[in-house]
């Protein structure tokens, strides 16, 4: 194995470095419905259809719910598919989001995440993922256009290799339609680490299988179990093709990234670009003005990586969870505080640790804000979810 | 080099978006890392838009809007009643403006709505915008934006853009 | 129509629905199903929307079907058929096919088609998806337990329009669910009986040969035991009697022109009809009807008579 | 009866072994059996079409029915009829009789 030679590095948006990823994968079936602001990814990816650069069947459904049904269908049809959507969308779809787990179906979906209505808004946070966070899903959220383009080869790896959906995720607006340099791979060694495999079970007149059945009390559990089981493995392997990748294309990410946490005492733990890029500055910031402060940002979201994200956070002496999401009525408001504070307690870890509501249908995210964290965990460390930059 | 901010003003339509985009690209064909957003809005043609630009040698990371610009671009004195357009500025901020106007600031000014009509017929003053603030900045070369422009535009369309850059680029003036 | 098979000899010999599945004794979408998986042959994908058939028929570890055949959701047959016909396609483009021309089949009921389904249902005879969308019609939702649909007829007793002293059953007419899909300019539509097996059996080879041109749809009557209220023999009779009657007139969409097949074909003329009261009598959730009820049931059958008249000078 | 365990069954709740309902005799549904007097039988296949449980069997051959010979024969399976009486409803020579079980 070795590290490509020759780069190529374009100027793209992070959804259309989705539509790249997509076209090097070689995916088969793609369902194609608009939302702000997904809709530029299968824009883009219409374009290379209809130019003959990639080799895909367009479904251009009436709805997201049928978005996700047809994907479905194309994949228990032993096809590599794709779809992408955003807030209203994921909700729509969200009844075959089980579905799709629970058939074991390896699709993989972008979703650049948006708020929800009421009232409408078309701006970033992640109210749609966090509702989708619990349906078996595996969740990726990445913080720049590289990372999503990346990801999304790992997740075809990941999603055929563990039988479940993927979904990958990053900030709506504030990357969807960010320019960034990208570095693109060489499709054909991308397709080298993307052997196609043969599923076990497809829709093949050849091989005749019954998909869908209903399942009595007798049965279901297990079938639920087996999901659980598949998640775990998932944990296992999202590193191993995490790595696998970074040796073949020289870039990895890890399932949790960390900045400056050698030696923190204060660190912020985020998801998605705007919050841990704005944190690293705040750190550098907080640094300079005598505060060892550090991030960590949550890459893997589900299966949640426990081990890693409290390793992380082993030594030190308060810490922030900054969310982009509201858990309406929930004991802890934000949806990463509140797995952070589970794996914590089951662990019998107990900290100081901040909960921050921010950035809600993309209220600006300051670095000066992420500073005034860093200084709130050091002048009152305390267990408690603040709403930040709203007006109350 | 440390990291360059440029935050441009325009009207929806004006093309802002793209200029702020093609310069990013023109950057990263050099190599450097960039990074070029709008202020993202449901709005339509004719209402004020910002957008945003950041050039680095280093990776970026941030991913604020712009507060504290190097660069300003104004691509419609009208935006001077509108909103203002020099808020946040520093004292080495530099002004590139369509049509000459008086600030406070280092300025540099091109009249890009004349010229646009005469090259393209229109007046969409992006592309001699971009003329202007590689003029006055040196940021990236013409070269490189001739490269980028290459993603955006096609057939007579690239070369009436790339003679507007050039055109645009020779006739702006600091003030 | 083309036909394919001119008597009962023709028809296919080899059942592909297997028995041991849970429909109810005397069930009419058990009759058609038999038929649709004899007809379509063994090279064709089948989904399936929730409903009755596809609890009764996929009791894990179990399965009725020997087609390979996939169930997802209530709504979404139509788009699960579209992603699978799409998948098909990209496959076989590039080698990865092995199964030859396979064909891909939607069986759903009326609230999976008339109600909850009708959208993607519509989208998948706009995008023109090669694929046999065939609705077994029963006329209400019977696996949750009789309730009303978009397809109940007026005045029918159901579990949520029951017969009171002031509703006495559904107040709406059934929906014209073919008017809906020849609208989308599909290649074939055509009505078939559970009752006229030969006419049935034809519709459905010609629906499914036609899929090469796009989408066709079959809507096959299948009288329900409990839901009807009428005894378990006599589920043939009453789809027969639907049949004579005019309140199910055979027909096909070809291509643009609408022919009335036999009998219907000669119901046009009211007097060649029996008597719509023959098909109520038989059945417990009609057991209601007043005279003047049955009046306006067939007052309307006739201007549905003399609409299809039209349509077929058309 | 030990059921399988999550790791020993098929991933996905697929049923990979077609037309397996066979396994569930339906015999134990009916309360009136169809019998069928062959003597009275023309031979018009009805039954065999409109059974919807397919547990009409034809079998072929050369079958001599008083002074008539067919080449078919039909004949019920009782492990999965369910006796709803559809055949002998419909049989035009009233060939078919309901009995009780």
């Amino acid at each position: 194995m070795q590290v490509q030679k020759t780069k190529h590095i374009e100027a793209l948006t992070t959804n259309y470095a989705m539509a790249y990823a997509v076209k090097a994968v070689d995916v088969d079936v793609i369902a194609v419905y608009p939302i702000t602001p997904q809709t530029t990814i299968v824009e883009k990816i219409s374009e290379f259809v209809a130019n003959g650069e990639l080799n895909a069947e367009l479904i251009h459904v009436e709805s997201e719910h049928s978005a996700l049904s047809a994907v479905v269908g194309a994949a228990a049809t032993g096809a590599r598919v794709f779809t992408a959507t955003s807030s209203q969308g994921l909700e729509l779809m969200h009844e075959v989001l089980h579905i799709a787990a629970g058939m074991r179906l390896p699709i993989v979906m972008a979703v650049p995440s948006r708020a929800l209505s009421a009232p409408i808004s078309i701006h970033g946070d992640y109210s749609d993922l966090m509702n989708a966070r619990d349906t078996g899903w595996v969740i990726y959220i990445a913080a720049s256009a590289q990372e999503a383009y990346d990801t999304v080869i790992q997740a075809f790896r990941l999603a055929e290799s563990v039988s479940l959906p993927v979904m990958v995720s990053y900030d709506g607006f504030l990357m969807s339609h960010t320019v960034e340099p990208v570095e693109l791979n060489d499709e054909e060694e991308v397709r080298k680490f993307l052997p196609r495999a043969l599923r076990p079970y497809t829709l093949n007149p050849k091989r005749p299988v019954t998909m869908g059945p209903l399942a009595s009390p007798d049965w279901y559990y297990e079938f639920k179990y087996q999901q659980v089981l598949a998640l775990k493995e998932a944990y296992k392997v999202a590193k191993e093709v995490d790595s696998e990748y970074g040796r073949r294309f020289g870039r990895s990410y890890g399932v949790v990234e960390t900045y400056r946490m050698e030696d923190a005492d204060y660190a912020i733990v985020a998801y998605g670009g705007a919050s841990y890029g704005n944190a690293r500055a705040a750190a550098d910031l907080a640094r300079e003005r005598g505060i060892a402060a550090g991030v960590v940002r949550v890459r893997l979201y589900r299966p949640f990586p426990t081990a890693d994200v409290l390793k992380a956070l082993d030594s030190v002496k308060a810490f922030a969870v900054v969310d982009r999401a509201i858990m309406f009525g929930s004991p802890a408001e934000g949806p990463l505080y509140k797995d952070i504070a589970a794996a914590m307690y089951m662990h019998g870890i107990d900290k100081p640790a901040l909960g921050v509501i921010h950035g809600i249908g993309q209220r600006t995210i300051y670095v000066e804000d992420m500073y005034k964290i860093y200084t709130m965990l050091r002048e009152n460390p305390r267990k408690e979810v603040v709403f930040m930059g709203v007006r109350v | 080099m440390p990291m360059i901010e440029i935050r441009f003003h325009g009207r929806g339509g004006q093309g802002m978006v793209t200029a702020a985009q093609v310069l990013a690209a023109a950057a990263i064909i050099e190599g450097k890392y960039a990074q070029a957003f709008p202020e993202f809005g449901p709005e339509r043609r004719g209402a004020p838009v910002k957008s945003y630009l950041r050039i680095s040698d280093k990776p970026i990371y941030t991913r604020e809007p712009i507060l504290r610009p190097d660069v300003i671009v104004v691509a419609d004195q009208s935006l001077f009643r509108a909103e203002n357009p020099l808020e946040g500025s520093k004292v080495s901020t530099i002004l590139v403006v369509n049509g000459a106007y008086k600030a406070p600031l280092k300025t540099y000014y091109v009249d890009a709505t004349s010229l646009s009509m005469k090259i393209l017929g229109r007046p969409v003053v992006n592309t001699a915008m971009i003329g202007a603030v590689v003029r006055a900045t040196d940021l990236v070369t013409l070269r490189s934006v001739a490269e980028a422009l290459k993603k955006f535009f096609t057939g007579r369309l690239y070369d009436l853009n790339i003679k507007l850059v050039e055109t645009a680029y020779q006739e702006t003036v600091e003030l | 129509m083309k036909v394919y098979y001119k008597t009962l000899k023709d028809l296919p010999r080899e059942e592909l629905f297997a028995p041991g599945h849970r429909m109810c004794a005397g069930c009419g979408a058990a009759i058609a199903m038999r038929w649709i998986t004899k007809t379509i042959g063994p090279n064709a994908i089948i989904a399936n929307a929730t409903g009755c058939v596809e609890v009764t028929t996929t009791p894990y570890p179990e399965t009725a079907w020997m087609h390979p055949y996939i169930h997802v959701a209530f709504e979404n047959s139509a788009a699960v058929a579209s992603g699978v016909e799409a998948a098909i396609k990209a496959l076989r483009r590039k080698g990865l096919w092995d199964a030859g021309d396979t064909k891909v089949v939607v069986i759903a009921g009326d609230g999976g088609t008339y109600d909850i389904g009708l959208q993607s249902l519509s989208g998948m005879l706009e995008r023109r998806h090669g694929v046999l969308y065939i609705l077994y019609d029963n006329e209400a939702y019977m696996n949750t337990g009789i309730q009303r649909s978009g397809s109940t007829p007026k005045f029918s007793w159901t579990t949520t329009t029951p017969v009171g002293t002031a509703v006495r059953g559904k107040i709406q007419w059934k929906k014209d669910i073919m008017g809906i899909v020849m609208a989308h300019r599909v290649p074939y539509a055509a009505t078939a009986s559970i009752s006229h097996i030969l006419d049935m059996v034809n519709k459905i080879k010609t629906a499914l040969e036609y899929t090469s041109e796009g989408p066709t749809f079959l809507h096959i009557f299948a009288p329900c035991v409990p839901g009807w209220r009428y005894p378990e023999n006599k589920t043939v009779e009453v789809a027969r009697l639907a049949v004579e009657t005019g309140y199910f007139p055979l027909y096909e969409w070809d291509h643009g022109k609408l022919k009335l097949n036999p009998p219907s074909n000669a119901h046009l003329d009211k007097s060649k009809r029996k008597p719509l009261k023959e098909y109520l009598k038989l059945q417990g959730r009609f057991a209601h009807l007043t005279d003047e009820e049955i009046a306006e049931l067939e007052k309307e059958l006739d201007a549905y008579w003399e609409y299809l008249g039209k349509l077929a000078q058309l | 009866m030990t059921l399988p365990t999550a790791t020993e069954l098929p991933i996905g709740a697929v049923v990979t072994e077609p037309g397996s309902t066979r396994r569930n005799i339906t015999a134990g549904w009916r309360a009136l059996r169809p019998v069928i007097h062959d003597d009275r039988c023309v031979r018009c296949q009805l039954c065999w079409m409109y059974c919807p449980e397919g547990t009409i069997v034809e079998l072929k051959g050369v079958f001599k029915v008083g002074n008539r010979t067919y080449d078919t024969k039909y004949e019920i399976n009782y492990d999965y009829c369910k006796g709803c009486g559809i055949c002998a409803n419909e049989c035009p020579t009233k060939a078919i009789e309901m009995v009780p079980e």
